[in-house]
């Protein structure tokens, strides 16, 4: 067994650099990975490229790197919700770049399993297209799309191993797999830590060939976007 | 009448069959789920990663791991699965899933549809929008007729960035039902007391009037 | 709940006919669909095009097909330990298309993700790429390799439930979950078949979405190849 | 004198690092797992779906449901995973799996490799040699320095049909332990008491011997 455990999130996040690209798990505020994005705020390194689905809210996930202006390139499917992400983007400070969202899913697993390159029919003829090569296959328009590039991914899974096996809870999945497959050095945080063995082997989401590091996060807020409930 | 949201949601309703998955946008597509026919099965997917969604938690049950796609705390109906992203997108691009219904702003009589970005406006993304309308054969816009400045929504081509380009195949709207056809806009239904007439003037795109034009029942 | 669930392995392969192609989960006698196999010998139909890993041994799994002449063609990565089928092949009865694992693999998952194409390092100035696109990505060549197209995926569970949801044991897992993603029609036969909502929604392999039938599959054999020990 | 199967094996072992994730091949290679050196720890992943693979099973502990890339009855260690195929190959074609190790019937100076086919005799397939080679930096060639003929298997080209262009990085013989580099085999070591002019006369492509080679240390 190879042994992924470190510390804390500050030894989680070792050897980033200002200017790198990053990788963020999570669906609105739903499984990112809290302890990572509170130590990369307290290490304020800037000009970061972030690939994450959405950008957080005004003073959670994303939301906290954007207040520091650490972040000078999103690229999200959908960045709603967040007043100085909105500021920044009209003032030219932040750059954005939209994609969507199963593109998106599908460039973090194809980079994390040696696909180059791939034809999906998302986003054919409007300008997500532009410039991107156009294919026809069985009488329908596709385009080629590639595989990103991560220097670091940063997931958040609910139980995870020793060996860095990692296994999610409910939708809080979403994104986290994928990008924890696509990362040049992927670190995860999870709510529990157990020793190898511990997990079911065939109940692995993520194995740990895929995770370099893995800590037990602190504090989780675990924020709830939009309270929706129905009456007893 | 013009119908209500619910109106057009009960509407949409009819055209689930049994054994449907089915994806619901946000906004009057979210409401289709209260109104499916009684004696079909149907199961909901939600693009962040969950197949048999339930309705809303009671109070107190709320699970910040469970959401869905947009962002509202559900539930897991017995059945239920979660995945990851990609498996999540797999399944629509894939065409497992059999329909999605979703809102427009402007929806053209060959099919395009626009609904994520309006020029000079701060743009949030298209999220899974493209790659829903992209895929499955049944996309069915749930909207209004008109804008709020009264203008129509139907038109013969978009102004607004596209979305997706000849993939609706169907409008229900608070006036009519209709089918997105080679020809254009095809009135199949009218809305209860709504005139083909009325349905004509707030329709800029192309629209075929054949034969009697019946009433929805809901 | 969509209710999937067919009476036994009859049921499950209604609608076949002759020369359709079929995908066929398992590596080597591992995880194969023993009842949709036994009933496909049953009915005789001829002339399939089979799209499976292996071709099993002269009297197990696939190899029970090609001793009544039923398949036309093999689509597979590995084809050793099959007396008949050399024969076949020798004489020139069965046409056989060998693929590299991974990309057989990949080209399951394409066509069930709705992705008709993608590029790959495995085969690169191989006999495998001959009339192939190549491409290079990041200095590497790379070959255009197509998703493939199924009437019917026969795969083989662990535990499954009447919603069509999938639990893989073990290595059983291997192509199953790809293959029931691309099938037309997948027919899923399982050792133990539950109620919806006993299985965990986290801990399914294959959502009961890519299934189309489900059944309890009967007196399994589960053979094993190569059976490899050491002393106590 | 020339090493043995197992003596391959131990000396390719060296060539693990701590931390490495490998897929061995068939034959020789699956040798390699008995000599992990001390005090690192390596995970063996298996091309069928697992991660962590342990030792065979005692006798009745067999598991139908649990076997290698070989077919061969298997173990799952402590912290093992299984996956599916299309998983397996994402580790594989991603670079996740460090190192390689695989027979061959040919090796060329360029560093291509043939092992899957012979022209004329039942063709068994590639199964995942052709991934594998293509995907991981690291692709240690397990093999005998000449053939049953007494030819050598380090060519000035493959004669055989191809299974990865340019892969090889390093070939470990019962004769010697060589380098692929742009000039063609260069020699490292030599196995105990085997003579450079032995390695010459065995090897046909270009082999580059510079200063002193040592002899391999078991």
């Amino acid at each position: 067994m190879i042994n992924k455990v470190v510390a804390n999130a500050e030894e989680g996040i070792a050897g980033v650099k200002d200017n790198m690209t990053f990788m963020l798990g999570g669906f609105g505020l739903s499984g990112i990975p809290e302890n990572a994005i509170s130590a990369l705020q307290k290490i304020g390194i800037k000009g970061l490229t972030c690939i994450s689905n959405n950008a957080g809210v005004d003073d959670f996930g994303l939301g906290l790197l954007l207040q520091g202006h650490q972040i000078k390139k999103m690229i999200s499917s959908y960045v709603g919700e967040n007043d100085e992400f909105e500021r920044q983007m009209l003032s030219g400070e932040l750059e954005v770049d939209l994609i969507p969202q199963g593109t998106l899913a599908e460039r973090c697993r194809a980079a994390g399993a040696g696909i180059p390159a791939f034809f999906t029919p998302a986003g054919y003829g409007t300008e997500v297209a532009e410039g991107k090569e156009v294919r026809i296959f069985n009488g329908k328009p596709h385009i080629l799309e590639h595989a990103f590039e991560a220097d670091y991914a940063f997931v958040k899974a609910w139980k995870g191993d020793e060996a860095g096996n990692l296994i999610f809870k409910g939708t809080a999945r979403n994104f986290n797999p994928l990008m924890a497959m696509a990362g040049k050095i992927t670190v995860a945080e999870v709510e529990e830590l157990v020793p190898a063995g511990e997990l079911h082997p065939n109940e692995i989401h993520t194995p740990g060939i895929f995770v370099q590091r893995i800590f037990k996060g602190t504090n989780y807020e675990k924020r709830i976007e939009q309270r929706t409930v129905r009456q007893r | 009448m013009a119908l209500d949201k619910n109106g057009i949601a009960q509407r949409i309703a009819q055209e689930m069959q049994d054994g449907y998955y089915v994806n619901l946008g946000i906004g009057i597509p979210t409401l289709v789920a209260n109104y499916i026919p009684q004696g079909i099965s149907v199961e909901f997917q939600s693009e962040n990663g969950i197949l048999g969604m339930g309705p809303f938690p009671f109070e107190g049950e709320e699970d910040p791991d469970l959401i869905n796609a947009g962002k509202q705390t559900i539930t897991a109906l017995p059945g239920a699965a979660f995945f990851d992203s990609a498996m999540s997108f797999g399944m629509i691009r894939g065409q497992h899933v059999h329909m999605t219904v979703l809102g427009a702003m402007e929806v053209a009589e060959n099919g395009d549809i626009a609904n994520w970005k309006i020029p000079g406006k701060m743009v949030k993304g298209m999220g899974g929008a493209m790659d829903l309308v992209a895929s499955a054969d049944n996309i069915i816009v749930a909207m209004m007729h008109t804008n709020r400045a009264g203008e129509s929504k139907l038109l013969p081509e978009c102004t607004l960035p596209l979305t997706g380009v000849g993939v609706v195949r169907k409008v229900v709207t608070d006036l009519a039902v209709m089918d997105v056809t080679p020809d254009g806009f095809k009135l199949l239904e009218r809305a209860p007391g709504v005139s083909v007439e009325e349905i004509k003037n707030a329709t800029a795109g192309r629209l075929i009037v054949e034969g009697d034009i019946p009433e929805m029942k809901l």
